[in-house]
């Protein structure tokens, strides 16, 4: 029988993915991709807490939705400043925009 | 005027603020304040004396302050023992100090050598009338400092300035016991007065071991103030002080203190159980006057052996003291007093005149200095018991207490009266006789042109009255006339009469042994039968042993200089390496934790992002599983 | 629908607005107007906040959003830190001319109104929006110098830590919503009372990413020090006290109000004793002022963090957790403020942000220098200062919960942290001012030259030296306010 | 009676910092003077306030004022003044007249000096006048960043690691004492911060782990400030870098904030702890004194020599203290203790006294005529200053004890009350004492005694200012000692009352 | 297996499949590529839970306007060749055994954990487009304006950061 369990599983490993790209990923870009994988698979988990544990209101739904927005102003932000770090330091591997640390 | 004692210490004090404040502007450069303050004090002195000869007695409380609930009290007291001491001191210091004006006059700091004096002289008479420990501990501090000061006079030579030094620290090694004692005292009976603490005594306050550890601490001041062995070794080393300091501080007074100390408290002393404290008084008293006496026999400073002389007689008077010859210990103090400071005073006088210490460059001053070699003979003729000098007295009161309680301790009384005539025998010769040895002839062009002559009035006519005293002295305490010094001066309890019988024979003895000494003196100095570098050949180890001092000094110097320097120098670096390290190391290791912490931060973001998933996974993992 | 309550957020959302037309209009050679404009609209925006604060608990519009005492503290410090940073702003950008000054105020403008959304915030939904509102705006204002590289630098590191630590924070909001079937942070608290412990310490955590980003907390800390060294000084000022603030406020909302205790408490302990220490040893390294002050404002979090482990029902003002973190927040905010401003001034006569380079500003500066000196001494917590109270008031928070050692970590860490504090007051009084020789070995004289102490820059210390020294005479007023205050609207 | 008496002793100096603030920098004639006026009328404020004082009932506080500062907190603002602060008050303030004498000459920077002067003067005078635990400890800190600075900024060469080292130091010990005030806030009934109210309350009396807890934040506090055996290595550091005024106040006023918080809170707050733990402050407090002794001993740096000399010192005061603290539940050791605590009371005043004038004449030969404090390198001094000569060695017997002069009166009474209590540790300290006297005349014997060394040979002797600076003290010097009897009334009346509340 | 599982395991294959992809590919206008799928994938998943509205949101808003966002910006920064030499940094394994332990960590939780039950008789509502306009004007009317005024500001600052400094 097809349940909750599933969806959050698969939720899960998106998230993983999502998180392995995150940590392992030079290119900025790719690692924007890795965090709107994240994103997805919150709003997996979400929708599908809302058909099966919340059955009763749309939040979930709302809240995927809100998400869904966000991310994508998210995107537009964080390509921005990728585009304009990119003309100052002339890289998008994060890995080499390590001018301050310690 | 018993009642007005209290004055009597002031008039110096006053004297001492006059010249500190005023100095050279004063009448004498300060040398007639001083005087007049002494010889206001001596005259007091010896009023109070009479008055209490006839009776009189006074004892002045005052609340010192207050602590917790008990007033502490404190205040004077005048009764025989204090009022001998008053006059004594008086009538010594007066005299010195008058000699002093013609001994110290061509010196540049020729005030403040008075001002000294006159705060000497206040601390001591302070010290004579206190009736509590913590008066007689301040008097006994204040003339150690008086004493370090007047030893240190010509601080610019080296080695008065280490004398000085060495003085203080050695007697207040003394001190250091003698606090703990007066602690253990006050802690069990709850005063610092004499009476009252004597009085709790009596009533079991403080009984057994305790009570005779508190005495024999206490005893422990007098050893060092009285150069007694083993903190004897400042004594020889003070004579770098002027000479008149030598003699009022270090031969008649301060010294003397630790004596007037034991008598003051005797009957802590007699309370002990079996009279152990005393016992120890009497067996460090008998040694010492033994050991210091063989040190004088090899020394050729006029100055020192005068000084081993003042040791080794200090070591009869406790001597006197420790075998319940209360009386004859504190006679001796009083005659010694007169007849050490006339002999001290010669010595400068001689030493005045040819400017050296060094007894093999005198010779001959008899023809040269007839006033200071008479006087000096009559006192070293007190000082070796010859009768009827006044030494002769007390000595003999000495030997004959001793021979009553401890037969083996006149053993070492006697051995000491024979070389006490030695030494003095060989000082007389040496100095007196024969003819001059000194005055290098390229020298004596300079200051000395002249051979030596006779000191001026000044220093002569103090030495002529202490003569005197040496002289006739002793018939105060003599028995034919009724020992009037025995009934002004005694303690009930202690006597010390010598078996029935021996009294005469021992008086013999004892003159035999003396003219023994002056026998064995000419032996050796004067006629040379055996001559003594005969003597030194055929002993050479002894005469190393005597000449190093026992080998006293030198221990001392490893055990203080050598091993306390390495302490004191182990603590230093002990500080500034382990405790100090310890706190660099702490701020240090903060530090450098930073820093290798700082690593983490990377600078690169997939470490920070790797460390934000892990940081999470690490926190469930602690929380839920560890 | 009610909008009275919501009065302070529509004051906000209209200066925003209409600050956006008039940078709009503002000749582009003069967009300092608009600054002026946002300082003295966020000046009227202060009053209807101030009154919430004394006033009633409500939950407005659904019950999505509190209007409670706490929340309107949190507004009050968000105006009044963006009034302070607009002011360290139009004296920073003298000398960093950008075509985008105009943006940058409206952009705080509205960032003050999203840092009041999140201190309100009652329901998942809404708290994820506005932390993402005032996320997304402070990523922007981190990289707003896009000449620099240091700024582009920060801002791309802050926009990936801060992307992926909401993510995860996201995911732990999902979880809370499957577990009790509901947004609304009040009816969470009832239904999550029976979920699994493992199941609320995971989600926890997860919440924890997000808003101990939003705080910087050890290990969520480490943007910090980058952002705050790259991004222009009075963005990192404003960052490092209202989104602190508001990340609190949040915090305090979700953990108070939703999760157990249990779940969290000893997690929250060590994390503000990691962040404590951490934050502190690795301050005492730093050359840099910027960075030297991130650090230390990680280490600030944790002792803030103290306040919230503290819970404890005790009466009055000594042992209160929430209290004693609001008057320390109150106290941050000034001396935090202050001491980029006064960071602010010496970068644009030096040029340069080294601590070694405040060398002989006691002679050069005095009125700077001694408001700096205020500043360090009240960071380390010595009276008479605001923050000294509010060390004290944590820490007797700490002992009344029965978490003593907390508070002894954090006097362990307050000593360390005297260190680089000093530091700074070391190179402004003890230092000589440097004179490089020249070539033939004469010294010059002076080549730092004072700093300008214009009239906006002597109003702001004035306003940040009196928020931080005042109420360390005279704490009453701040005290009574941060106890009515404390009282978050509970149901 | 007058009322605000004791606030305008410590307001007054921050009166003056007010108008130095406003005086342009150069007017350095005027900033002095600004200063001197300052400091004097602070002193005859507190002979004022002592004149009001009565002497009769010493025991009691009096001049009592209380407001209330912080309502929300329970905070009051309460001065008072008994038999134990009054003599400190006066020693502060008359010590801060005489370093302005003596900073007459500080060129650099002197408004600055000034100003911080006068602030640790108000800090000093607050922390032996307040009675409310968060008034003393707001005083306490304030006393603490002007010395920084004054060390910081005036002192020698390594002025920054000292002044650090300082800081840390005492930082680390007043915020554990801070804990401690909130612990036993937490456990007062009703809650209070007033100390005479803590007092009578005792709150952890039953809970002996919580109070050795607490015991230990106060204890660090003071036992670092004092400083005791194993933390005093900031004060050798401290001292030596620190200007001649800053290590006078230092020396004979700062350190006794930490003797002062031993005598006044810990001993009648948290008695039984102490109890339990007295014999371990008697160990350390012989230790100092004799470890303290022998490491000065090894010091040729003049300055670190007295340096460590107060921490042989204040090792006798802490003898004292421990005696009494172990007195406590013990009736027949009541009077002992009290005995003790006189002469660490006693010797507080002392060691500020003698140790003060021996930081001066060490700024007098450092600052303005040979320029070296190393031992080693006098020789023979008296001849060219006897003046000078004889200020410092009445000054070093005062030190090592000499009847007749101050220190002896405090080092009797110390011993004479803690030998029954703790007879070992008492021949120790005397042990100390006897060290003490070795090197400090052989200090004496290095610098006054033995030939002149010709370096020195054009030294000038003490002028009108210096000797100024110095007559008082070594009056003080003579006079206490001679006739402690007024003083140490005072300070018995203080003793017994706080005895009492030792139970 | 019922059509509806069938369905299911699919949509997840698609998802994860591409989401492997992504993550894995060293070509980055591949990882781009692969994200439409993924997306795709995610929406199936949306339809699969009754989920319409947002499934066509996600179809505009990620597989349109995102995925479109991201290739801009590869093509503005790599010159659409999408090979910009080595992709993946040295913390691969450390990376890689984080996520497993991360997925291990959700996985156990989503399972263990007893998720709220649905109210007793409650039914699912139609979550008709209409249904939702009427909860954003409605009960979600503070996050539909907070909403929008982000997107305010996004675009502010997007443009203010992307654009050239003139």
């Amino acid at each position: 029988m097809l349940g909750l369990t599933h969806y959050l599983v698969v939720a899960a490993l998106l998230f993983a993915l999502g998180l392995f790209a995150v940590v392992t990923r030079r290119n900025s870009v790719t690692i924007l991709m890795g965090i709107e994988l994240m994103l997805n698979a919150a709003n997996i988990n979400l929708v599908a807490f809302n058909k099966y544990a919340a059955p009763g209101a749309m939040q979930g739904q709302i809240f995927a939705l809100i998400v869904i927005t966000l991310a994508a102003c998210e995107a537009a932000v964080g390509l921005a400043l990728v585009l304009a770090a990119y003309r100052t330091l002339e890289t998008v591997y994060v890995d080499e925009i390590n001018i301050m640390k310690w | 005027m018993t009642h007005l004692a209290w004055v009597i210490p002031l008039l110096p004090l006053a004297a001492f603020t006059a010249i500190v404040f005023a100095g050279p502007r004063l009448p004498g450069r300060g040398a007639y304040v001083s005087i007049a303050g002494i010889v206001l004090a001596g005259v007091g002195g010896l009023i109070v004396l009479g008055e209490v000869i006839g009776g009189a007695r006074a004892d002045v409380t005052y609340t010192w302050a207050v602590l917790g609930a008990r007033p502490i009290t404190v205040g004077f007291v005048v009764d025989p023992l204090s009022a001998i001491m008053l006059a004594m001191v008086g009538v010594v210091a007066s005299l010195i100090t008058i000699y002093s004006v013609g001994y110290m006059a061509a010196d540049p700091h020729y005030p403040r050598f008075f001002a000294y004096m006159s705060l000497f002289q206040f601390s001591m008479l302070f010290l004579v009338l206190a009736d509590n420990f913590l008066f007689i501990y301040a008097g006994w501090e204040l003339v150690g400092l008086c004493s370090y000061l007047l030893i240190g006079f010509w601080f610019e030579r080296p080695a008065a300035a280490r004398a000085a030094l060495k003085a203080f620290v050695t007697t207040r090694v003394g001190d250091f016991s003698m606090m703990i004692g007066i602690l253990i005292i006050f802690l069990h009976t709850g005063s610092l007065r004499f009476d009252e603490v004597f009085r709790s005594i009596q009533g079991g306050a403080l009984t057994g071991p305790l009570l005779t550890a508190a005495a024999v601490l206490v005893f422990g001041g007098a050893v060092g103030k009285s150069a007694q062995v083993p903190l004897h070794t400042w004594l020889p080393d003070a004579m770098e002080g002027p000479t008149p300091v030598s003699a009022l501080i270090h031969a008649a007074t301060m010294v003397a203190a630790g004596v007037y100390l034991v008598a003051r408290t005797y009957p802590l002393f007699l309370a002990s159980p079996d009279h152990t404290a005393l016992t120890v008084v009497a067996y460090i008293g008998g040694i010492t006057a033994v050991v210091a006496a063989t040190m004088g026999v090899v020394e050729d400073d006029i100055k020192r052996v005068l000084a081993y002389s003042t040791i080794s007689q200090l070591g009869y008077m406790m001597l006197g003291l420790g075998v319940l010859g209360y009386t004859a210990g504190m006679f001796h103090l009083i005659t010694h007093a007169f007849f050490k400071a006339l002999l001290f005073l010669g010595a400068g006088s001689v030493i005045h005149a040819v400017a050296t210490n060094n007894l093999k460059q005198m010779g001959g001053l008899a023809r040269a200095m007839p006033w200071t070699t008479w006087t000096f003979i009559a006192g070293t003729l007190a000082l070796t018991g010859i009768p009827p000098f006044a030494g002769f007295f007390s000595k003999d009161a000495i030997l004959a207490a001793v021979f009553a309680h401890h037969p083996v301790l006149w053993a070492f009384g006697a051995a000491g009266a024979f070389l006490t005539s030695l030494y003095m025998g060989r000082l007389v010769w040496y100095a007196f006789a024969g003819s001059y040895r000194g005055g290098d002839p390229a020298a004596a062009t300079a200051s000395h042109a002249h051979a030596p002559h006779e000191s001026p009035a000044v220093m002569v006519v103090p030495l002529a009255i202490l003569a005197v005293f040496a002289v006739f002295l002793g018939w105060v305490g003599s028995e034919t006339l009724g020992n009037p010094f025995g009934r002004f001066i005694n303690f009930p309890g202690a006597t010390a009469e010598p078996p029935a019988g021996t009294g005469a024979g021992l008086l013999v003895l004892s003159i035999a042994i003396a003219v023994a000494g002056w026998a064995a003196a000419g032996a050796i100095y004067v006629w040379r039968l055996v001559p003594s570098e005969s003597l030194r050949r055929a002993a050479p180890w002894a005469y190393t042993l005597l000449v190093r001092r026992y080998y006293v000094d030198d221990l001392y110097a490893w055990v203080f200089l050598g091993v306390g320097g390495l302490v004191m120098r182990a603590a230093g670096l002990f500080d500034r390496y382990v405790i100090d390290g310890l706190v660099n190391l702490t701020g240090w290791l903060a530090r450098q934790f930073g820093l290798g912490l700082r690593y983490v931060q990377t600078g690169r973001e997939e470490t920070y992002l790797l460390l934000v998933f892990l940081g999470v996974l690490v926190i469930v993992v602690v929380r839920l599983w560890w | 629908m009610d909008l009275r309550p919501l009065i302070p957020e529509l004051t906000l959302g209209l200066l925003a607005l209409g600050l956006v037309v008039l940078d709009l209009v503002a000749p582009p050679e003069d967009k300092r107007i608009v600054g002026w404009a946002a300082i003295a609209g966020l000046i009227v925006a202060l009053f209807p906040s101030l009154l919430q604060v004394s006033g009633g608990s409500v939950l407005a519009i659904y019950d999505t959003y509190a209007v409670d005492p706490f929340a309107g503290f949190f507004k009050v410090v968000a105006i009044v830190s963006g009034i302070l940073v607009i002011g360290a702003g139009l004296e920073f950008f003298r000398d960093h001319p950008t075509a985008h000054e105009g943006d940058i105020y409206v952009l705080i403008v509205f960032m003050v109104l999203g840092l009041a959304a999140m201190a309100a915030a009652a329901d998942l939904i809404v708290l994820f929006l506005a932390i993402e509102w005032v996320s997304l705006i402070s990523y922007v204002l981190a990289g707003s110098l896009k000449a620099d590289r240091k700024s582009s630098e920060a801002g791309i590191k802050y926009f990936f830590y801060g992307a992926a630590a909401s993510a995860v924070m996201l995911y732990g909001f999902s979880y809370l919503y499957g577990a009790a079937g509901t947004t609304n942070l009040y009816a969470l608290a009832g239904r999550l009372r029976t979920a699994p412990p493992g199941f609320l310490v995971v989600a926890a955590v997860l919440i924890l990413a997000g808003l101990g980003f939003k705080i910087s907390a050890v290990p969520f800390h480490q943007w910090t020090p980058d952002v705050y060294e790259g991004a222009p000084t009075p963005i990192v000022a404003f960052l490092s006290v209202a989104s602190k603030a508001a990340g609190f406020a949040a915090l305090l909302r979700v953990l108070y109000v939703a999760l157990p205790p249990g779940a969290w408490i000893g997690i929250v302990a060590a994390v503000a004793t990691v962040s404590m220490s951490l934050g502190n040893l690795l301050a005492l390294s730093q050359g840099n002022i910027k960075r030297m002050l991130a650090y230390s404002s990680i280490a600030h979090a944790g002792y803030m963090l103290i306040g919230v482990v503290a819970i404890s029902a005790a009466p009055g003002v000594l042992g209160s957790g929430i209290s004693a973190l609001l008057f320390y927040l109150a106290g941050y905010v000034f001396t935090n403020v202050g001491a980029f401003s006064v960071a602010i001034a010496v970068a644009r006569a030096t040029g340069s942000d080294a601590i070694a380079d405040y060398a002989g500003l006691g002679q050069r500066s005095p009125l700077a220098a001694a408001a700096m000196g205020a500043f360090m001494l009240a960071l380390t917590g010595i009276p008479p200062t605001a923050l000294f109270w509010g060390k004290v008031f944590l820490f007797s928070a700490a002992i009344e919960s029965g978490f003593l050692w907390l508070a002894i970590v954090g006097i362990l860490n307050s000593v360390v942290s005297l260190y680089y504090y000093v530091g700074v007051i070391r190179a402004m009084w003890q230092m000589p001012p440097a004179q490089p020789a020249t070539a033939d070995g004469r010294t010059e004289g002076e080549i730092t030259p004072p700093v300008i102490e214009t009239p906006l820059l002597r109003a702001v210390l004035a306003v940040t030296t009196a928020g931080a020294v005042v109420p360390g005479f005279f704490p009453d007023a701040l005290v009574r306010l941060a106890q009515t205050a404390s009282l978050l609207l509970k149901l | 009676m007058v009322s605000g008496l004791l606030s305008l002793v410590v307001w007054i100096p921050i009166a003056g910092l007010v108008v130095l603030l406003a005086l342009p920098r150069g007017q350095v004639r005027a900033i002095r003077v600004v200063a001197l006026v300052t400091t004097l009328a602070d002193f005859l404020a507190s002979v004022w306030a002592a004149a009001a004082f009565d002497f009769s009932q010493a025991g009691t506080l009096q001049l009592t004022e209380q407001t209330r500062w912080i309502p929300s907190l329970g905070v009051t603002y309460h001065l008072a003044a008994d038999g134990l602060s009054l003599p400190l008050v006066l020693l502060t303030t008359i010590l801060t007249v005489l370093c302005v004498i003596y900073s007459w000459r500080v060129d650099l920077r002197p408004k600055e000096y000034m100003i911080l002067f006068l602030l640790l003067e108000t800090g000093m005078l607050g922390v032996f006048l307040a009675l409310d635990f968060f008034l003393f400890y707001v005083f306490w800190e304030v006393s603490l960043i002007p010395m920084y600075f004054i060390i910081g900024i005036w002192g020698g060469p390594r002025r920054i690691y000292a002044a650090i080292k300082f800081f840390l130091y005492t930082l680390v010990g007043s915020l554990a004492m801070l804990l401690s005030i909130l612990i036993v806030y937490f456990h007062s009934s009703p809650r209070t911060f007033d100390m005479v109210a803590l007092f009578q309350q005792k709150p952890l009396a039953g809970d002996l782990h919580l109070a050795v807890l607490a015991f230990w934040g106060f204890f660090l506090a003071f036992a670092i400030k004092v400083p005791m055996f194993p933390f005093h290595t900031w004060l050798p550091d401290a001292h030596v870098e620190a200007p001649t005024a800053g290590s006078v106040l230092l020396a004979a006023i700062l350190l006794k904030l930490g003797t002062y918080g031993f005598v006044r809170i810990l001993l009648p707050l948290l008695p039984a702890a102490f109890h339990a733990l007295a014999g371990m402050v008697a160990v350390l407090a012989a230790i100092a004194a004799v470890y303290g002794a022998l490491v000065a001993m090894a010091q040729t740096d003049l300055k670190k020599l007295v340096a460590y000399s107060s921490v042989n010192h204040m090792g006798y005061v802490m003898l004292g203290v421990a005696a009494a603290a172990a007195a406590q539940g013990q009736p027949a050791l009541r009077n002992a203790a009290t005995i003790a605590l006189n002469g660490a009371t006693m010797q507080m005043l002392a060691h500020g006294v003698i140790t003060g004038a021996l930081f001066f004449l060490v700024g007098v030969i450092y600052d303005y005529r040979a320029h070296t404090r190393g031992v080693n390198d006098f020789g023979g001094l008296w001849e060219r200053l006897p003046v000078y000569t004889g200020m410092t060695m009445l000054a070093m017997l005062a030190s090592l004890g000499l009847p007749g002069l101050m220190g002896f009166v405090a080092e009797f009474s110390i011993f004479l009350g803690a030998y029954q209590i703790y007879p070992a540790f008492t021949v120790a300290a005397l042990a100390g004492v006897v060290i003490t006297v070795a090197f400090f005349l052989w200090t004496i014997y290095r610098i006054f005694w033995g030939p002149l060394n010709a370096r020195w040979a054009a030294l000038p002797d003490l002028d009108g200012r210096e000797t100024w600076t110095l007559a008082p003290l070594a009056a003080l010097m003579i006079a206490v000692g001679l006739y402690p009897a007024p003083l140490v009334g005072t300070i018995n009346a203080a003793m017994i009352e706080i005895m009492s509340l030792v139970r | 297996m019922s059509g509806e599982a069938v369905v299911f395991y699919l949509l997840a294959a698609v998802t994860l499949g591409s989401g492997a992809v992504i993550v894995t590919s060293g070509n980055i206008v591949h990882a781009a590529a692969a994200l439409v799928p993924a997306l795709l994938g995610v929406t199936g998943l949306y339809i699969l839970l009754n989920a319409e509205f947002v499934a066509g949101i996600q179809v505009l808003i990620y597989a349109g306007a995102i995925t479109v966002l991201i290739l801009f910006a590869i093509m503005l920064t790599e010159g659409g060749t999408g090979l910009g030499g080595r992709q993946r940094n040295e913390q691969t394994a450390v990376g890689a055994a984080v996520a497993a332990a991360m997925a291990a960590l959700l996985i156990a939780v989503a399972v263990r954990t007893n998720w709220a039950p649905p109210a007793a008789g409650a039914t699912l509502p139609s979550y008709t487009p209409g249904a939702i306009g009427q909860s954003f004007l409605g009960r979600n009317i503070l996050v539909f304006e907070g909403t929008s005024i982000v997107l305010l500001v996004s675009l502010m600052g997007a443009i203010m950061i992307a654009r050239r400094e003139d």
